[in-house]
């Protein structure tokens, strides 16, 4: 029972007052553990743990398709796709390569011409000169999911050289350079299907402005104008928004900002008609349209940039500060041991 | 006037598939004719910041990118990247690439096939690619300590001390600019804390647009110098660097956030009209949900 | 001509428009695209966090690659032999080709670091909660993450986002009154943004009064956030159509058009035979 | 009472004496001002707690968002559907994380007590962990132990997106009628926001993540703004012990206000030369 039930706890107190004080400590060994070896035993023991997710991702679907629950036909696919990771992660590596080793001078050309056909080449003298000064052992560019294809290409090129090798890169290397199986399924599979569901948000983000940014009070109004703002002045098309657009629209901001406070609306209307030929008569009068003329209050960029550098930037830190103090007394609560989520 | 309010509260009501298929349509058709949509673009002071202080580093200075997205976020981050390394080998800057994402080696390999070959840059003698490494705050740590505790070869296989570029450098105190390119965690935020404000190093960041308002309050704090924000951001970087290069007899395609940009206006304008629209039906509505007391 | 590259190309151009096909309502290919995807997610983070964690940093450091030929004192051999047996155990008994564990230990450290045992036991507690009985065991290695996460935040957050942020709160008086200003309205901002989160004291008179001005400073952040969002998630949008327009390239036979054409088709037919049993349409 | 603020004033004072004496020796030089704030802050969190365990009266403010729980699900059980809980995407070595599982405990007893069904998709294995241990302790707490099984709690992927997209999944199809999203987010808090909504669920989120609390504020119905979410389980709780350390969380707060003025009083009037003292410095902050 103790085992069980107060060790988790003491272990957690332990550590958390261990890797606090060892930030001050002046012992070189203790350093070290606090700035590297105390997250990288947490991300070993996590790397542990997926495979226990893995597994219970696993039990889900494989008891929906036994059970023959609803949609359990999709469950197959979810059970293949993961199958195929670990075929390609760890049974099947791909990454041939082909290597020459003293490469005839006077065949170069030939050997461009072969590589030509399975790689684009942007400058082919570039890469003469490249092949020229490695003359003795050189690596295709290029490299090979399947053996057969490589062993092909090897076969092409054997009279170009005196020795020509098919390898391929050590395990572990697989995931990291492209021409492996692992690689092909990160790029064909993975990345689009991340990536769109990311841009998914870009739709999702347009309705939900729609329906949210309404001037339903003046907490929601200066949300609105900030982001309107924001939108329009960070892209080039908010730099050609003539003057008179931009005071027009201060005019209407400053309408929406009081729109809560007056229900009438042939007030509302009447002071924003009054301040919108206001504005286009100053601007008549002065001539804004002449670049230098134009306050620079009058260019929507200005007003964004001048948003988030201050008022965002405020809020911001408020924020950063606030959720800093939630942070630190969490957890001085789990180093006292009176929070305990295990 | 009844009409035209009936139509306003048709508008308003309207099923949100419509409003994605007006999204879908504003990205759509720049991208499809973009001779009807060209833009000037001009740099904010933040991407001139930027690009004055790279600008500033002398020829032969060691410069560390540190390459924090992926394909996901590429779109955002990549044209930076791509301008930022046209800038630095124009200047015979010499690069050193890491990653603290798995998929930050890619990108990086990529930007630097795309880019190196233009200005003769060698792999090895103008340019290494470290590759990544595992463990965030951890690695920017290490690095700042003593690189060989974290990397002892690079993303080849090579020894470090083969490498030619590697000579002489220890530890990021070695370098003259850190550059991060980050789409989140670990990122700039990292590099500041750990790095860049204990070491007193020079740093600037490139950014996914929704990271921005997190990074602000150092660059205010001038713990960063610049900021390039998302894709609009890299356009601009990529007008200022492209223009001053041509001043300088070298020619740069336009980039492709450059290119990118008149859809980006496209769909901003189209979301801040339907906003504006909501808005007008909600004016309109407003007195029949006020009686009805939803919240 | 790769026929896997090429295949490559159509699949992704369906994957992408499966999901898609999300924003019309839920249907076969979202379901099938979205089962496909947590199945080769969870593979491909248990293979990354395997070749990129346990193996280099964990096998890594507890069996750094040595001289084969060197000699080596008693206990070194004992703790290689140990290698070679989760060696056998990898390769099903020789059977496989050597792959985790390669001849002389793993290259990256050059000493043996015994303190790892620590990580590598817990990390097999957390595995012994397949065992009922061993189960509770994985209690304490989350137990250590808990207890670590403290300490680590604790400090970090003390340090750089309350004291750095402290030593913001002066302004420089010796800009014009604009950057003056400027500075005063940070200032106020952050002050009364503060005042906001207080719990214990009731938001009425000045407190409250305070705390609406740390409200409006508070949606403007939101509002701005909510501006650099659109504009990011827009320039994904924008990267993904770029990916569909090279797809639809002559070289990939138009792969984007012709799989739009047939998933438009198909998902029409479905609509269609779809509806009369469909009360719950996603709008 | 005073003696004990006596006592701690004493212990702080012999902590950071012994530090001062071991100053570059046995300690680190150069975060002195990081040592003394933990301390400060330790000392009046635990004040705080101490004064509340021997029964002292603490008002805390109510929060619309942690009122409308129970409510929450008082209103799927009245729909006879399910109660969905994220737990963000954040692994156990995010504070926010904790918090979050945390609250999840105190849902997962109204759950019981109320006999509605509860699914926890996570998208870490150790969170799926410690979010069964918490969930399995509620239950009994609730005297329904036999309510509790395992895959209450189920993993789904470590992937962001992938974890996003099986979450949407289960909402479009299961159609829960209260959804929390209590935890650490990134991107996806609008993806399962929108959705969420789109289903006319109720939705509670709680988040530490600033950058994602905006599209909460807009797509949910109520949102724990940063620190409110990490109050939020000791408010939840009613222990005494977990209410004083809101206090004196809210001491600290009004301690970091007064620095902050003092720092920016003190700085303007070494600006105009008035005072050859720099603040900044004496404070170890420069």
């Amino acid at each position: 029972m103790f085992l069980k039930r107060q060790m988790p706890t003491i272990i957690a107190i332990s550590v958390g007052l261990f890797i606090l004080f060892g930030h001050f400590i002046n012992y070189e060994p203790i350093q070290h553990f606090v700035d590297n070896d105390a997250t990288q035993w947490f991300d070993i023991i996590a790397s542990f743990a997926i495979f226990l997710g893995a597994l219970n991702m696993l039990k889900l679907q494989v008891l929906k398709v036994a059970k023959k629950q609803k949609n359990w036909q999709y469950s197959i696919l979810a059970i293949l796709g993961f199958a195929f990771a670990i075929f390609a992660g760890f049974f099947f590596r791909g990454a041939n390569y082909v290597n020459l080793t003293e490469i005839d001078p006077d065949k170069v050309t030939q050997l461009i011409t072969h590589i030509s056909t399975i790689q684009d080449i942007k400058d082919p003298l570039l890469m003469k000169k490249s092949i020229n000064s490695s003359l003795a052992d050189y690596e295709i560019p290029k490299i090979f999911i399947s053996r057969s294809n490589a062993n092909h290409f090897a076969g092409l090129v054997s009279g170009l050289a005196t020795d020509v090798t098919v390898g391929s890169k050590p395990w572990g290397a697989h995931v990291q350079i492209e021409g492996s199986l692992f690689s092909w399924m990160f790029f064909k599979v993975f990345t689009p299907l991340s990536s769109t569901m990311f841009a998914l948000l870009a739709f999702f983000v347009a309705s939900a402005s729609y329906r949210a940014f309404r001037i339903r009070n003046f907490e929601a109004t200066l949300l609105l104008v900030a982001g309107i703002i924001l939108m329009i002045g960070r892209v080039p098309v908010g730099e050609l928004i003539p003057w008179w657009v931009v005071s027009t629209l201060i005019v209407f901001g400053f309408g929406a900002l009081i729109a809560p406070l007056i229900m009438d609306k042939k007030i509302l209307f009447g002071i924003i008609f009054c301040g919108f030929f206001a504005s286009i008569g100053l601007g008549i009068i002065f001539d804004w349209s002449l670049a230098v003329n134009t306050p620079e209050i009058l260019s929507i960029t200005n007003i964004s940039e001048w948003i988030f550098d201050y008022p965002t930037a405020a809020g911001s830190r408020a924020i950063m500060i606030g959720i800093a103090l939630g942070i630190i007394a969490t957890s001085f609560r789990i180093i006292l041991g009176i929070e305990k989520p295990f | 006037m009844d009409i035209l309010k009936k139509i306003f509260i048709a508008l308003g009501s309207m099923d949100r598939r419509f409003i994605f298929l007006l999204v879908g349509f504003s990205v759509l058709l720049p991208k499809l004719y973009p001779d009807f949509f060209t833009l000037p673009i001009k740099a904010s002071s933040h991407s001139e910041r930027v690009f004055a202080e790279i600008d500033a580093l002398e020829n032969g200075a060691k410069v560390l990118v540190s390459f924090e997205y992926g394909p996901s976020t590429k779109p955002e981050i990549h044209p930076s990247a791509i301008a930022l390394l046209n800038h630095l080998f124009s200047k015979d800057i010499k690069v050193y690439a890491v990653a603290l994402w798995p998929d930050g080696n890619f990108m990086a390999t990529e930007a630097f096939s795309a880019v190196a070959e233009k200005y003769g840059k060698q792999y090895g003698k103008d340019y290494v690619n470290l590759g990544y490494k595992p463990g965030g705050e951890a690695v920017v740590k290490g690095l700042a300590s003593d690189i060989r505790t974290m990397y002892t070869v690079d993303l080849l296989g090579n020894e470090l001390d083969e490498i030619i570029v590697m000579e002489n450098v220890k530890n990021l105190l070695d370098f003259d600019f850190i550059f991060s390119l980050s789409a989140g965690y670990p990122g700039s935020k990292e590099w500041v804390q750990f790095a860049c404000d204990p070491l007193g190093i020079p740093m600037s960041t490139g950014c996914t647009s929704i990271q921005v308002t997190d990074i602000i309050p150092y660059v205010e704090n001038d713990q960063i110098k610049g900021i390039l924000s998302g894709m609009p951001g890299a356009a601009e970087y990529e007008q200022l660097v492209r223009n001053t290069l041509s001043l300088r007899g070298i020619d740069v395609n336009p980039g492709k956030a450059s290119i990118n940009m008149a859809a980006q206006s496209m769909a901003h304008i189209v979301i801040v009209m339907l906003i504006i629209l909501g808005n007008i039906t909600y004016y309109l509505t407003r007195k029949s949900t006020k009686k009805g007391g939803v919240k | 001509m790769d026929y896997m590259e090429i295949f490559g190309v159509w699949l992704s151009v369906f994957l992408t428009l499966s999901i898609f096909s999300y924003l019309y309502k839920d249907n076969p290919f979202y379901k099938a695209a979205e089962h496909l995807y947590i199945g080769v997610s969870a593979g491909y983070v248990a293979v990354i966090s395997f070749w990129q964690q346990i193996q280099p940093n964990l096998f890594g450091r507890l069996w750094p690659r040595i001289d084969g030929n060197a000699e080596m004192g008693i206990l070194k051999s004992i703790w290689y032999s140990i290698y070679e047996f989760l060696n056998w155990l990898s390769t099903l008994g020789g059977w496989l080709d050597r792959s985790i564990f390669p001849e002389n230990g793993i290259k990256g450290f050059d000493q043996i670091s015994f303190i790892y045992i620590i990580p590598f036991i817990l990390g097999i507690f957390m595995l012994l909660r397949l065992v009922p009985k061993l189960g509770w065991l994985a209690r304490w290695a989350i137990a250590y993450i808990v207890g670590m996460a403290a300490g680590l935040r604790f400090y970090g957050f003390l340090n750089s986002d309350i004291l750095m942020q402290v030593k913001a709160a002066t302004v420089d008086f010796s800009g014009d009154w604009w950057s003056i200003f400027n500075g005063l309205i940070l200032l106020v901002g952050t002050l009364s943004g503060l005042v906001y989160f207080f719990f214990s004291k009731e938001q009425s008179g000045i407190v409250g009064k305070v705390s609406k001005i740390g409200i409006y400073f508070l949606m403007i952040k939101f509002g701005a956030s909510f501006g650099f969002a659109v504009m990011g998630r827009i320039s994904l949008l924008i990267g993904r159509f770029d990916d569909l327009i090279i797809s639809n390239s002559a070289e990939n036979f138009h792969a984007t058009m012709w799989i739009t054409c047939i998933m438009i088709l198909l998902l029409a037919i479905w609509a269609f035979l779809e509806k009369p049993n469909n009360g719950d349409a996603v709008s | 009472m005073n003696n004990k603020l006596l006592l701690i004033g004493i212990v702080s004072f012999i902590i950071i004496f012994v530090y001062w004496l071991g100053y570059g020796l046995l300690f680190v030089e150069g975060n002195s001002a990081t040592f003394i704030g933990i301390i400060l802050v330790s000392s009046t969190i635990f004040f705080y707690i101490d004064a509340a365990r021997s029964g002292k009266e603490i008002y805390l403010r109510p929060i619309a968002g942690l009122k409308a729980i129970e409510e929450a699900v008082g209103r799927a059980t009245e729909m006879g559907k399910s109660v969905l809980f994220v737990p963000g995407i954040s692994d156990m070595d995010q504070v926010d994380t904790v918090a979050g599982i945390n609250i999840l405990g105190h849902v997962a007893e109204i759950t019981a007590k109320y006999e509605t069904d509860l699914n926890v998709p996570t998208c870490r294995a150790i969170v799926m962990e410690s979010a069964r241990e918490s969930c399995r302790e509620s239950y009994l707490r609730a005297g329904r132990p036999d309510l509790y099984y395992d895959d209450i709690v189920h993993y789904i992927s470590d992937d962001q997106f992938a974890y996003a997209a099986g979450v949407n999944g289960v909402m479009i199809r299961e159609k829960p009628a209260a959804c929390f999203y209590q935890g650490k987010f990134y991107a996806e808090s609008l993806l399962l926001a929108e959705t969420g909504n789109s289903i006319g669920a109720i939705q509670i989120a709680g988040t530490g993540s600033a950058s994602q609390i905006p599209f909460f504020v807009t797509a949910c119905d109520y949102t724990l703004i940063g620190e409110e979410f990490f109050a939020a389980s000791a408010y939840l709780s009613n222990k005494p012990e977990l209410i004083g350390s809101i206090k004196g969380q809210d001491i600290v707060k009004f301690m970091v206000i007064v620095i902050m003025i003092t720092v920016f009083v003190f700085d303007t009037v070494r600006q105009m030369g008035l005072l050859d003292f720099n603040i900044l410095t004496f404070l170890g902050l420069n």
